[in-house]
């Protein structure tokens, strides 16, 4: 006997959201880094804000770091972004 | 009732079964075909609407609906009568102190352990004394199923997509039990959580497997709960440090031995919040002496206070056996209760004619 | 094929559902309806008649057919590909020195942990990575489900009846692992209980729950194997110190780390064997004064031998976790394992034109 | 759509056994007393050993003990129970 049945999964899509517009040098930008607070991240996070500096001419380079590697940036640093030409995250361990 | 999920035509029930399992629609076990009839019977039983929101998972801004939850409710095997507690269960995994996001993403691997308090237990048939940890009855089997598959589908938070748990434990099948309340002159958990007198309540966490002890030579409190603060002291050392929300059951043997001596839920907090303490040098006696740095001295207590102990009276009736059920990631994710049909603003539907 | 258990008619499925919960023939969640149709297939895949006899439950002279064991694992959830490692499961449980019904009685509430080698898994599709003990795909979910629901049915291993567990643990649900053979350059389970090479092979022990460890601080083999051993010391303190199987589950960021430094299977048994060793003096630690009697000198091993130590490679491949899986009574119950599909003296049935 | 299903349980009824007739009396009787094992058993088995002496005149108590407590007696414990004219056993903890 055919049985109708239903989709148990999320089917809305999230708000649309489109992607800044890249930009065209790094040269006397601001970069934030925000580390999701692992160890780990300090030596990553420090050796990638020397690069930006030394090999890429940024004119600041900005540290964050999530008070809880599991939960979203906390609004101060999400507020923050605004100030920046760009943003780095991602998890390290 | 409208429901706005999609719909599929199957042309027999053992073809839907295998149509949820190619999918990645399931836990790998069998499933209820969800039928609009049945989802909507869970939906009316729970006086709630298809599209009520019961929360947003923040980190990936996900809003989940009565209509979703009850879906797979029904593939996990739950009757209508059960699915006012999943909902309950779900209200609580929302909150932000729960940190639900991280709790299922981790390489930590928890499962959501599930606790009912109150009238609940005996309207459902759940049964809070023998085998109560590895499935006693239908109720709690089928309640903590259904958050599984809700993670599942709902979040994706299926193995290899969003959960990344390295091992994870057999509790992600199903991890809910009710305390043993007729077995007890203890307050409920859900009292001791701040729950109304009586009412019922569930309580989640974020938890690992449960690690049995065994202390069947002595009566005396402090003996007895010695055991459980040792292995609270074994699980800060060899797994992790931070202090969270621990949650202990004691079942009949133990517990007749503590309430006898007047030991009340909060004197038995009282004394594993003492006991329940290590030192950083400890490490160099479990492989990890590369991170005591000279900080050997520090003291590390395994709750915050006492309050953080969840104490749970279950278990079957013989046995001086015992469980620590350790957090999942120190005080970053919170228990959290909630209470079940505790409609306050609201009144029961018309009788229909 | 002529099956011999009585049928029963029901109206549609999901009534059929509801009789087999109203009989108690479920651990709660949902089965698959036993149609004779499906158990032949079953039967058919593994080559064997309804009637074979499987083994004999000693205790209580039970006698258990492929076809008990066919229709329960339908119920769970199994196509015909997944029944011969249901039968091969079963025949190790039924070898004596297993003690079968010892391990589903006691109050010690432990579960059937069983471990898949070989060819078998990635016939199957088992994953031995991500998630591994909470459900990392069908295979071993329904296999692991489908003991459950035997003892259950063919043995009447319910909560109350045989099965006494004071707590049980969520294992009970479904407990069963595929090794991750390609993410490792060790030999397999199998092979270290003697099976042939590249056999596939089914290893069952009577079970606690998972103890999860975790050392992310050093790459020195010692060190990591250190926080197993102490895991396994404080299992013996606080739960058990009687010498038994251990096993111990190496996910690959731990393993990795031993594999480079030369360490073979046999030789972190070794140095677990010296390791987990504990004296009965530690009892005045863990409540457990009384029963020190002036022998506190003596000492306890966790392993009679390294060879008592199950050394499993699984897991996801981040996160520095590991698990000790604890015997359920020392050496009363020992590990079995058994080949999958290796009959050396039968011949495939004749093709049917 | 009816469904035929299949009963899981075991059918199969165990071999017919008949109990023993009963004693008349205790008086001169040799009596096995079989202990699974667990240490609580003692004082109790001493117990009864001590009743079934002096209130029932018993000749002989028998104590054999079960090497584990979890697995049937051994061969030998059961060859043995012919010699006796009654046996208690049970579990003990």
């Amino acid at each position: 006997m055919p049985v109708s049945v239903l989709d148990p999964t999320t089917e809305a899509v999230n708000l649309a959201a489109t992607s800044a517009a890249r930009l065209g040098s790094l040269q006397g930008t601001t970069i934030g880094l925000i580390s999701n607070g692992k160890e780990g991240t300090q030596g990553f996070f420090t050796h990638l804000k020397r690069l930006l500096h030394d090999r890429y001419n940024v004119a600041e380079v900005v540290l964050r770091t999530k008070h809880n590697y599991s939960a979203p940036a906390e609004a101060a640093i999400i507020d923050e972004i605004q100030n920046w030409h760009a943003v780095v995250t991602g998890i390290g361990d | 009732m409208q429901l706005r999920s999609r719909s599929f035509e199957l042309p027999t029930t053992s073809e839907a079964q295998e149509f949820y399992h190619s999918r990645g629609w399931t836990d790998g076990l069998p499933v209820v075909p969800p039928t609009s009839e049945a989802v909507i019977a869970c939906l009316e039983w729970a006086l709630v609407t298809a599209d009520q929101l019961i929360g947003v998972e923040p980190v990936r801004e996900c809003a989940i609906s009565a209509e979703k939850l009850a879906i797979n409710a029904v593939m996990a095997g739950c009757l209508p009568m059960h699915f006012p507690v999943v909902l309950a269960a779900w209200t609580a995994m929302l909150q932000p102190e729960f940190l639900l996001h991280g709790a299922t993403a981790s390489t930590g691997g928890c499962g959501i352990f599930i606790v009912l308090s109150g009238p609940v237990r005996k309207e459902l048939g759940a049964s809070g004394e023998i085998n109560v940890l590895g499935g006693s009855d239908r109720a709690t089997s089928v309640i903590g199923r259904a958050i599984r598959l809700g993670l599942i589908n709902i979040l994706n938070v299926s193995p290899g997509a969003i959960d990344r748990s390295t091992l994870g434990h057999p509790g992600k099948f199903s991890y809910c039990l009710a305390e043993d309340e007729e077995g007890t002159g203890w307050e409920t958990l859900g009292e001791a959580q701040g729950m109304p007198d009586q009412a019922s309540a569930v309580t989640v966490l974020a938890a690992g497997a449960p690690r049995q002890i065994m202390n069947e030579w002595t009566t005396v409190p402090e003996e007895i709960l010695d055991t459980y603060a040792a292995e609270m002291r074994a699980n800060m050392l060899n797994y992790s440090i931070w202090a969270g929300n621990y949650a202990i059951v004691i079942p009949k043997q133990h517990r007749d031995h503590l309430e006898a001596a007047g030991w009340s839920k909060a004197d038995v907090a009282n004394y594993i919040h003492d006991k329940a303490r290590v030192k950083r040098a400890a490490w160099s006696d479990v492989g990890k002496s590369a991170v005591i740095r000279g900080k050997g001295e520090i003291q590390y207590s395994a709750l915050s206070s006492p309050e953080d102990l969840l104490v749970i009276a279950a278990g079957g009736p013989a046995g001086g056996f015992g469980a620590i059920i350790p957090p999942w990631l120190g005080t970053k994710s919170r228990a959290v209760t909630v209470p079940i049909g505790a409609c306050l603003d609201c009144e029961p539907p018309a009788i229909r004619p």
